[in-house]
Protein backbone atom coordinates (compact mmCIF):
# COMPACT_ATOMS: atom_id res chain seq x y z
CA UNK A 1 0.00 0.00 0.00
CA UNK A 2 1.37 3.18 -0.05
CA UNK A 3 1.15 5.67 2.65
CA UNK A 4 1.67 9.61 2.95
CA UNK A 5 3.82 10.91 5.59
CA UNK A 6 3.44 14.50 6.82
CA UNK A 7 6.46 16.17 7.02
CA UNK A 8 7.10 19.60 9.26
CA UNK A 9 9.16 22.34 10.07
CA UNK A 10 12.65 21.17 9.72
CA UNK A 11 12.05 17.83 8.34
CA UNK A 12 9.94 19.55 5.60
CA UNK A 13 13.32 21.72 4.70
CA UNK A 14 15.16 18.32 5.09
CA UNK A 15 13.37 16.53 2.43
CA UNK A 16 12.37 20.14 0.70
CA UNK A 17 8.70 19.03 0.53
CA UNK A 18 6.12 19.25 2.70
CA UNK A 19 5.28 15.02 2.64
CA UNK A 20 6.53 11.96 0.92
CA UNK A 21 4.79 8.78 -0.18
CA UNK A 22 6.43 5.59 1.13
CA UNK A 23 5.58 2.12 -0.36
CA UNK A 24 4.55 -0.42 2.37
CA UNK A 25 3.60 -4.26 2.84
CA UNK A 26 -0.02 -3.70 3.78
CA UNK A 27 0.14 -5.55 7.49
CA UNK A 28 2.94 -2.34 8.28
CA UNK A 29 4.12 -0.72 11.61
CA UNK A 30 5.63 2.55 12.50
CA UNK A 31 8.75 0.95 12.59
CA UNK A 32 8.17 -0.20 8.82
CA UNK A 33 7.50 3.33 8.28
CA UNK A 34 10.76 4.75 9.80
CA UNK A 35 12.78 1.80 7.84
CA UNK A 36 11.48 2.81 4.48
CA UNK A 37 12.25 7.26 5.88
CA UNK A 38 15.41 5.59 6.81
CA UNK A 39 16.44 5.07 2.94
CA UNK A 40 16.02 8.32 2.02
CA UNK A 41 18.83 10.64 1.89
CA UNK A 42 17.53 13.49 3.16
CA UNK A 43 16.81 11.32 6.40
CA UNK A 44 20.62 11.67 7.48
CA UNK A 45 19.39 14.82 9.00
CA UNK A 46 16.72 13.67 11.28
CA UNK A 47 17.39 12.06 14.50
CA UNK A 48 18.16 7.71 14.22
CA UNK A 49 14.50 7.78 15.80
CA UNK A 50 12.23 10.16 15.06
CA UNK A 51 9.06 10.76 16.68
CA UNK A 52 5.98 9.56 14.48
CA UNK A 53 2.18 10.38 14.90
CA UNK A 54 -0.45 8.17 13.54
CA UNK A 55 -4.01 9.77 13.02
CA UNK A 56 -2.89 12.52 14.75
CA UNK A 57 -1.84 10.57 18.21
CA UNK A 58 1.82 10.15 19.12
CA UNK A 59 2.30 6.66 18.10
CA UNK A 60 5.00 3.89 18.95
CA UNK A 61 7.20 1.46 16.87
CA UNK A 62 4.47 -1.38 16.59
CA UNK A 63 0.97 0.87 16.12
CA UNK A 64 0.00 -0.49 13.09
CA UNK A 65 -0.70 2.03 9.89
CA UNK A 66 -3.31 0.98 7.68
CA UNK A 67 -4.25 2.67 4.48
CA UNK A 68 -5.79 5.57 4.61
CA UNK A 69 -4.06 6.36 8.02
CA UNK A 70 -2.66 9.68 8.54
CA UNK A 71 0.82 9.17 9.39
CA UNK A 72 3.48 12.32 10.47
CA UNK A 73 7.03 12.90 11.81
CA UNK A 74 7.02 14.82 14.14
CA UNK A 75 10.29 17.13 14.69
CA UNK A 76 11.31 18.25 18.82
CA UNK A 77 8.17 19.86 19.60
CA UNK A 78 8.42 23.73 20.40
CA UNK A 79 6.21 25.57 21.25
CA UNK A 80 5.37 28.17 24.14
CA UNK B 1 -15.74 24.66 34.91
CA UNK B 2 -14.16 26.05 30.77
CA UNK B 3 -11.55 24.05 29.55
CA UNK B 4 -10.71 25.62 25.56
CA UNK B 5 -7.64 25.33 23.53
CA UNK B 6 -6.97 26.35 20.28
CA UNK B 7 -4.51 27.45 17.92
CA UNK B 8 -5.15 31.33 16.44
CA UNK B 9 -3.36 33.67 14.00
CA UNK B 10 -4.26 36.66 15.49
CA UNK B 11 -3.21 38.63 18.04
CA UNK B 12 -3.76 37.00 21.70
CA UNK B 13 -6.39 39.50 23.93
CA UNK B 14 -4.98 38.37 27.38
CA UNK B 15 -7.98 39.91 29.08
CA UNK B 16 -10.25 38.08 26.63
CA UNK B 17 -8.82 34.43 28.12
CA UNK B 18 -9.05 35.95 31.74
CA UNK B 19 -12.79 36.59 31.26
CA UNK B 20 -13.57 32.98 29.86
CA UNK B 21 -12.05 31.09 32.69
CA UNK B 22 -13.22 33.49 35.16
CA UNK B 23 -16.66 32.78 37.24
CA UNK B 24 -17.66 33.55 41.31
CA UNK B 25 -16.51 30.11 42.71
CA UNK B 26 -12.99 30.82 41.31
CA UNK B 27 -10.94 33.03 43.81
CA UNK B 28 -7.69 33.27 41.98
CA UNK B 29 -6.94 33.21 38.45
CA UNK B 30 -3.35 32.84 36.56
CA UNK B 31 -2.47 33.89 32.95
CA UNK B 32 1.19 32.99 31.62
CA UNK B 33 1.94 34.70 28.88
CA UNK B 34 5.03 33.68 26.85
CA UNK B 35 6.19 36.53 25.11
CA UNK B 36 8.95 36.75 21.79
CA UNK B 37 12.21 38.07 23.30
CA UNK B 38 15.25 40.13 21.85
CA UNK B 39 17.97 37.42 22.57
CA UNK B 40 17.86 33.22 22.92
CA UNK B 41 20.77 31.97 23.93
CA UNK B 42 23.06 34.98 23.42
CA UNK B 43 21.75 35.54 19.75
CA UNK B 44 19.93 38.03 18.77
CA UNK B 45 16.22 37.61 17.50
CA UNK B 46 14.39 39.84 15.46
CA UNK B 47 10.80 37.64 15.33
CA UNK B 48 9.60 34.04 15.79
CA UNK B 49 7.89 31.97 12.96
CA UNK B 50 5.84 29.67 14.79
CA UNK B 51 3.95 26.89 12.83
CA UNK B 52 2.23 23.54 13.76
CA UNK B 53 0.60 20.34 12.59
CA UNK B 54 -2.74 22.33 13.05
CA UNK B 55 -5.15 19.63 13.50
CA UNK B 56 -2.92 17.27 15.99
CA UNK B 57 -1.91 20.82 17.79
CA UNK B 58 -5.12 21.96 18.59
CA UNK B 59 -6.01 18.33 19.68
CA UNK B 60 -3.25 18.14 21.79
CA UNK B 61 -3.99 21.70 23.56
CA UNK B 62 -7.56 21.01 23.98
CA UNK B 63 -6.86 17.53 25.71
CA UNK B 64 -4.08 19.00 27.73
CA UNK B 65 -7.39 21.71 28.84
CA UNK B 66 -9.06 19.14 29.81
CA UNK B 67 -6.58 16.91 31.67
CA UNK B 68 -5.67 20.22 33.18
CA UNK B 69 -9.41 21.21 34.78
CA UNK B 70 -9.88 17.32 35.83
CA UNK B 71 -6.37 17.17 37.20
CA UNK B 72 -7.78 19.89 39.89
CA UNK B 73 -11.68 19.30 40.96
CA UNK B 74 -13.12 22.48 39.39
CA UNK B 75 -10.39 24.15 37.46
CA UNK B 76 -10.95 26.03 34.42
CA UNK B 77 -8.46 26.38 32.29
CA UNK B 78 -8.21 28.28 28.58
CA UNK B 79 -5.08 27.77 25.98
CA UNK B 80 -4.54 29.87 23.09
CA UNK B 81 -1.30 29.41 21.06
CA UNK B 82 -0.41 31.54 17.90
CA UNK B 83 0.72 30.78 14.77
CA UNK B 84 2.67 32.63 12.23
CA UNK B 85 4.83 35.71 12.24
CA UNK B 86 5.68 37.17 15.73
CA UNK B 87 7.66 40.24 16.34
CA UNK B 88 9.67 40.91 19.63
CA UNK B 89 7.90 41.17 22.66
CA UNK B 90 4.64 39.46 20.90
CA UNK B 91 2.38 36.58 22.66
CA UNK B 92 3.43 33.34 21.62
CA UNK B 93 1.24 31.66 23.82
CA UNK B 94 -1.91 32.05 26.64
CA UNK B 95 -2.97 30.15 29.45
CA UNK B 96 -5.68 31.53 31.83
CA UNK B 97 -6.26 29.20 34.82
CA UNK B 98 -9.28 29.74 37.25
CA UNK B 99 -9.46 28.01 40.48
CA UNK B 100 -10.92 28.69 43.87
CA UNK B 101 -7.81 28.05 45.34
CA UNK B 102 -4.28 30.07 44.68
CA UNK B 103 -2.00 27.14 45.49
CA UNK B 104 -3.84 24.82 42.76
CA UNK B 105 -4.31 27.97 40.27
CA UNK B 106 -0.30 27.94 39.96
CA UNK B 107 -0.13 24.47 39.88
CA UNK B 108 -2.45 23.97 37.53
CA UNK B 109 -1.01 26.76 35.17
CA UNK B 110 2.32 25.44 35.49
CA UNK B 111 1.66 21.75 34.64
CA UNK B 112 -0.06 23.28 31.43
CA UNK B 113 2.62 24.98 30.28
CA UNK B 114 5.29 22.36 30.62
CA UNK B 115 3.07 19.59 29.41
CA UNK B 116 2.38 22.18 26.28
CA UNK B 117 6.43 21.95 25.39
CA UNK B 118 6.58 18.68 25.53
CA UNK B 119 4.21 17.23 23.27
CA UNK B 120 2.16 19.88 21.42
CA UNK B 121 3.46 19.84 18.02
CA UNK B 122 3.91 23.46 17.35
CA UNK B 123 7.30 24.54 15.83
CA UNK B 124 9.48 28.06 15.82
CA UNK B 125 11.91 29.28 13.64
CA UNK B 126 13.75 32.26 15.16
CA UNK B 127 14.89 34.99 12.69
CA UNK B 128 18.40 36.67 13.98
CA UNK B 129 19.92 40.31 13.44
CA UNK B 130 22.30 38.54 11.56
CA UNK B 131 19.09 37.95 8.90
CA UNK B 132 19.85 33.95 9.42
CA UNK B 133 16.94 31.79 10.07
CA UNK B 134 16.80 28.95 12.25
CA UNK B 135 14.39 25.99 13.91
CA UNK B 136 15.04 25.78 17.44
CA UNK B 137 15.33 22.16 18.56
CA UNK B 138 14.89 21.77 22.51
CA UNK B 139 16.32 18.59 22.71
CA UNK B 140 19.58 20.61 21.83
CA UNK B 141 20.26 19.08 18.57
CA UNK B 142 20.68 21.14 15.53
CA UNK B 143 18.51 19.34 12.33
CA UNK B 144 19.73 20.87 9.26
CA UNK B 145 23.32 20.64 8.15
CA UNK B 146 24.34 18.22 10.71
CA UNK B 147 25.54 15.26 8.39
CA UNK B 148 29.37 15.76 8.00
CA UNK C 1 13.41 46.22 35.43
CA UNK C 2 9.98 47.78 36.93
CA UNK C 3 9.15 47.34 40.35
CA UNK C 4 5.91 48.97 41.74
CA UNK C 5 3.19 48.65 44.55
CA UNK C 6 0.57 50.50 45.03
CA UNK C 7 -3.22 50.64 46.40
CA UNK C 8 -6.06 51.74 44.68
CA UNK C 9 -9.54 52.82 44.69
CA UNK C 10 -10.35 52.27 40.79
CA UNK C 11 -10.91 49.05 39.28
CA UNK C 12 -7.65 46.71 38.44
CA UNK C 13 -6.74 46.64 34.66
CA UNK C 14 -5.04 43.54 34.36
CA UNK C 15 -4.13 44.70 30.94
CA UNK C 16 -2.11 47.58 32.45
CA UNK C 17 -0.52 45.74 34.53
CA UNK C 18 0.70 43.27 32.20
CA UNK C 19 1.93 45.82 29.94
CA UNK C 20 4.05 48.01 33.18
CA UNK C 21 6.22 44.76 33.48
CA UNK C 22 6.07 43.46 30.03
CA UNK C 23 9.53 44.34 27.63
CA UNK C 24 11.74 42.72 25.48
CA UNK C 25 14.16 41.02 27.37
CA UNK C 26 11.22 38.95 29.69
CA UNK C 27 10.05 36.37 28.13
CA UNK C 28 7.79 34.74 30.28
CA UNK C 29 4.95 36.99 32.33
CA UNK C 30 3.03 35.73 35.04
CA UNK C 31 -0.55 37.88 36.25
CA UNK C 32 -2.30 36.79 39.69
CA UNK C 33 -5.70 38.04 39.66
CA UNK C 34 -7.44 37.77 43.07
CA UNK C 35 -11.03 37.43 42.82
CA UNK C 36 -14.29 38.12 45.36
CA UNK C 37 -15.74 34.64 45.73
CA UNK C 38 -19.51 34.05 46.44
CA UNK C 39 -18.59 31.53 48.97
CA UNK C 40 -16.31 31.57 51.79
CA UNK C 41 -15.96 28.78 54.47
CA UNK C 42 -19.49 28.01 53.14
CA UNK C 43 -21.05 30.88 53.41
CA UNK C 44 -23.03 33.34 50.92
CA UNK C 45 -20.79 36.16 50.42
CA UNK C 46 -21.91 39.37 48.23
CA UNK C 47 -19.06 41.35 48.35
CA UNK C 48 -16.01 42.61 50.54
CA UNK C 49 -15.00 45.70 51.78
CA UNK C 50 -11.45 46.01 51.93
CA UNK C 51 -9.72 48.69 54.64
CA UNK C 52 -6.35 49.51 55.00
CA UNK C 53 -3.27 51.56 57.12
CA UNK C 54 -2.99 53.25 53.68
CA UNK C 55 0.59 54.34 54.54
CA UNK C 56 2.20 51.45 55.48
CA UNK C 57 0.35 49.63 53.09
CA UNK C 58 1.48 51.07 50.21
CA UNK C 59 4.96 50.90 51.75
CA UNK C 60 4.64 47.51 52.11
CA UNK C 61 3.65 46.70 48.47
CA UNK C 62 6.57 48.66 47.08
CA UNK C 63 8.78 47.08 49.66
CA UNK C 64 7.98 43.65 48.32
CA UNK C 65 7.76 44.28 44.75
CA UNK C 66 11.17 45.78 45.22
CA UNK C 67 12.46 42.49 47.01
CA UNK C 68 10.64 40.27 44.70
CA UNK C 69 12.52 42.15 41.96
CA UNK C 70 15.68 41.83 43.31
CA UNK C 71 15.37 38.06 44.51
CA UNK C 72 15.76 37.05 40.96
CA UNK C 73 17.68 39.04 39.04
CA UNK C 74 15.95 41.23 36.66
CA UNK C 75 12.10 40.36 37.46
CA UNK C 76 9.84 43.29 36.77
CA UNK C 77 6.75 42.75 39.40
CA UNK C 78 4.04 44.97 39.65
CA UNK C 79 1.78 44.49 42.06
CA UNK C 80 -1.34 46.45 42.72
CA UNK C 81 -4.46 46.10 45.91
CA UNK C 82 -7.94 47.71 45.46
CA UNK C 83 -9.72 49.18 48.71
CA UNK C 84 -13.44 49.74 49.07
CA UNK C 85 -16.53 47.94 48.75
CA UNK C 86 -15.97 45.08 45.67
CA UNK C 87 -18.53 42.86 44.48
CA UNK C 88 -18.68 39.35 43.22
CA UNK C 89 -15.66 38.62 40.62
CA UNK C 90 -14.14 41.97 41.00
CA UNK C 91 -10.26 41.77 41.43
CA UNK C 92 -8.91 42.48 44.60
CA UNK C 93 -5.34 42.04 44.16
CA UNK C 94 -3.43 41.87 40.99
CA UNK C 95 0.37 40.82 40.79
CA UNK C 96 2.12 40.76 37.53
CA UNK C 97 6.06 39.34 37.25
CA UNK C 98 7.82 39.27 34.14
CA UNK C 99 11.34 37.61 33.88
CA UNK C 100 13.51 36.19 31.05
CA UNK C 101 12.51 32.38 32.03
CA UNK C 102 9.24 30.76 33.36
CA UNK C 103 10.28 29.08 36.42
CA UNK C 104 11.24 32.26 38.37
CA UNK C 105 8.65 33.90 37.06
CA UNK C 106 6.23 31.64 38.76
CA UNK C 107 8.50 31.63 41.97
CA UNK C 108 8.82 35.12 42.15
CA UNK C 109 4.75 35.38 41.52
CA UNK C 110 4.02 32.51 44.43
CA UNK C 111 6.51 34.48 46.74
CA UNK C 112 4.57 37.80 45.87
CA UNK C 113 1.22 37.32 47.23
CA UNK C 114 2.07 35.05 50.19
CA UNK C 115 4.31 37.67 51.54
CA UNK C 116 1.40 40.43 50.57
CA UNK C 117 -1.22 38.30 52.69
CA UNK C 118 1.92 37.50 55.55
CA UNK C 119 2.32 41.42 56.29
CA UNK C 120 0.52 43.99 54.34
CA UNK C 121 -1.82 45.67 56.97
CA UNK C 122 -5.21 45.67 54.57
CA UNK C 123 -8.06 44.23 56.07
CA UNK C 124 -11.42 42.45 54.52
CA UNK C 125 -15.11 42.70 56.15
CA UNK C 126 -17.04 40.03 53.99
CA UNK C 127 -20.59 41.05 53.60
CA UNK C 128 -23.03 37.62 53.98
CA UNK C 129 -25.76 36.69 52.31
CA UNK C 130 -28.06 37.26 55.58
CA UNK C 131 -27.09 40.66 55.84
CA UNK C 132 -24.59 39.81 58.42
CA UNK C 133 -20.71 41.25 58.12
CA UNK C 134 -17.64 40.16 59.52
CA UNK C 135 -14.39 41.10 59.36
CA UNK C 136 -11.94 38.04 58.00
CA UNK C 137 -9.42 37.01 60.55
CA UNK C 138 -6.93 34.43 58.52
CA UNK C 139 -5.28 33.28 61.82
CA UNK C 140 -8.93 31.37 62.40
CA UNK C 141 -10.03 33.81 65.78
CA UNK C 142 -12.71 35.60 66.06
CA UNK C 143 -12.04 38.68 67.33
CA UNK C 144 -15.71 40.27 67.67
CA UNK C 145 -17.59 38.89 70.41
CA UNK C 146 -14.67 36.73 71.18
CA UNK C 147 -14.96 37.72 74.92
CA UNK C 148 -17.47 35.70 77.25
CA UNK D 1 4.14 61.76 76.84
CA UNK D 2 0.89 61.26 75.01
CA UNK D 3 1.25 59.16 72.23
CA UNK D 4 -1.70 58.46 69.90
CA UNK D 5 -2.41 54.97 68.74
CA UNK D 6 -4.01 54.14 65.65
CA UNK D 7 -6.37 51.16 64.82
CA UNK D 8 -8.01 49.56 62.39
CA UNK D 9 -10.67 47.13 61.06
CA UNK D 10 -11.97 44.83 63.46
CA UNK D 11 -9.60 46.86 66.89
CA UNK D 12 -11.02 50.18 65.48
CA UNK D 13 -14.63 48.50 66.02
CA UNK D 14 -13.61 47.02 69.56
CA UNK D 15 -12.23 50.12 70.68
CA UNK D 16 -15.42 52.18 68.83
CA UNK D 17 -12.98 54.55 67.67
CA UNK D 18 -10.13 54.89 64.66
CA UNK D 19 -7.45 55.88 67.73
CA UNK D 20 -6.72 56.35 71.39
CA UNK D 21 -4.69 58.15 73.53
CA UNK D 22 -2.19 56.67 75.96
CA UNK D 23 -0.01 58.61 78.46
CA UNK D 24 3.37 56.79 78.73
CA UNK D 25 6.39 57.55 80.60
CA UNK D 26 8.94 59.00 78.20
CA UNK D 27 11.82 56.10 77.56
CA UNK D 28 8.18 54.02 76.68
CA UNK D 29 8.87 50.91 74.77
CA UNK D 30 5.82 48.77 72.38
CA UNK D 31 5.84 46.99 75.73
CA UNK D 32 4.86 49.86 77.56
CA UNK D 33 2.11 50.48 74.63
CA UNK D 34 0.85 46.83 75.14
CA UNK D 35 0.58 47.43 78.78
CA UNK D 36 -1.10 50.61 78.41
CA UNK D 37 -3.74 49.03 75.68
CA UNK D 38 -4.74 46.48 78.14
CA UNK D 39 -5.78 48.08 80.87
CA UNK D 40 -8.58 49.29 78.20
CA UNK D 41 -12.00 47.36 78.82
CA UNK D 42 -11.93 46.86 75.07
CA UNK D 43 -8.53 45.42 74.73
CA UNK D 44 -10.78 41.85 75.72
CA UNK D 45 -11.74 42.06 72.76
CA UNK D 46 -7.97 41.97 70.73
CA UNK D 47 -5.38 39.02 70.95
CA UNK D 48 -3.33 39.06 74.11
CA UNK D 49 -0.35 40.53 72.14
CA UNK D 50 -1.45 42.07 69.58
CA UNK D 51 1.05 43.19 66.61
CA UNK D 52 2.22 46.85 66.61
CA UNK D 53 3.55 49.15 64.03
CA UNK D 54 5.80 51.94 64.62
CA UNK D 55 6.23 54.52 61.93
CA UNK D 56 4.64 52.18 59.94
CA UNK D 57 6.78 49.71 60.32
CA UNK D 58 6.03 46.13 62.01
CA UNK D 59 7.91 46.56 65.65
CA UNK D 60 9.11 44.13 68.36
CA UNK D 61 8.43 44.32 72.40
CA UNK D 62 11.49 46.42 72.84
CA UNK D 63 11.07 49.01 69.93
CA UNK D 64 11.47 52.78 71.50
CA UNK D 65 8.23 54.52 71.40
CA UNK D 66 9.24 58.49 71.16
CA UNK D 67 7.01 61.56 71.37
CA UNK D 68 5.72 61.95 67.71
CA UNK D 69 6.37 58.55 66.88
CA UNK D 70 3.65 57.09 64.37
CA UNK D 71 1.67 54.07 66.46
CA UNK D 72 -0.72 51.68 65.28
CA UNK D 73 -2.02 48.49 66.54
CA UNK D 74 -2.29 45.78 63.19
CA UNK D 75 -5.16 43.60 63.33
CA UNK D 76 -4.88 40.29 61.34
CA UNK D 77 -4.09 41.16 58.08
CA UNK D 78 -6.25 39.97 55.44
CA UNK D 79 -5.18 40.97 52.22
CA UNK D 80 -4.93 39.11 48.51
Amino acid sequence: MSVTVLLFASYADAFGAPSIELDLRPEATVADVLTEVARHPAARQLPPRPLVAVNQRYASATTSVRDGDEVALIPPVAGG
Amino acid sequence: MTTTGRLTRDTIDASALVREVAGPSRGAIILFLGVVRELNEGRGVTGIEYSAYEGMAAMELRVIADEAGGRFDASSVAIVHRLGELSLEEVSVGIAVAHGHRGEAYEVSRWVIEELKRRVPIWKREHYVDGTREWVDPTGRRTEGATA
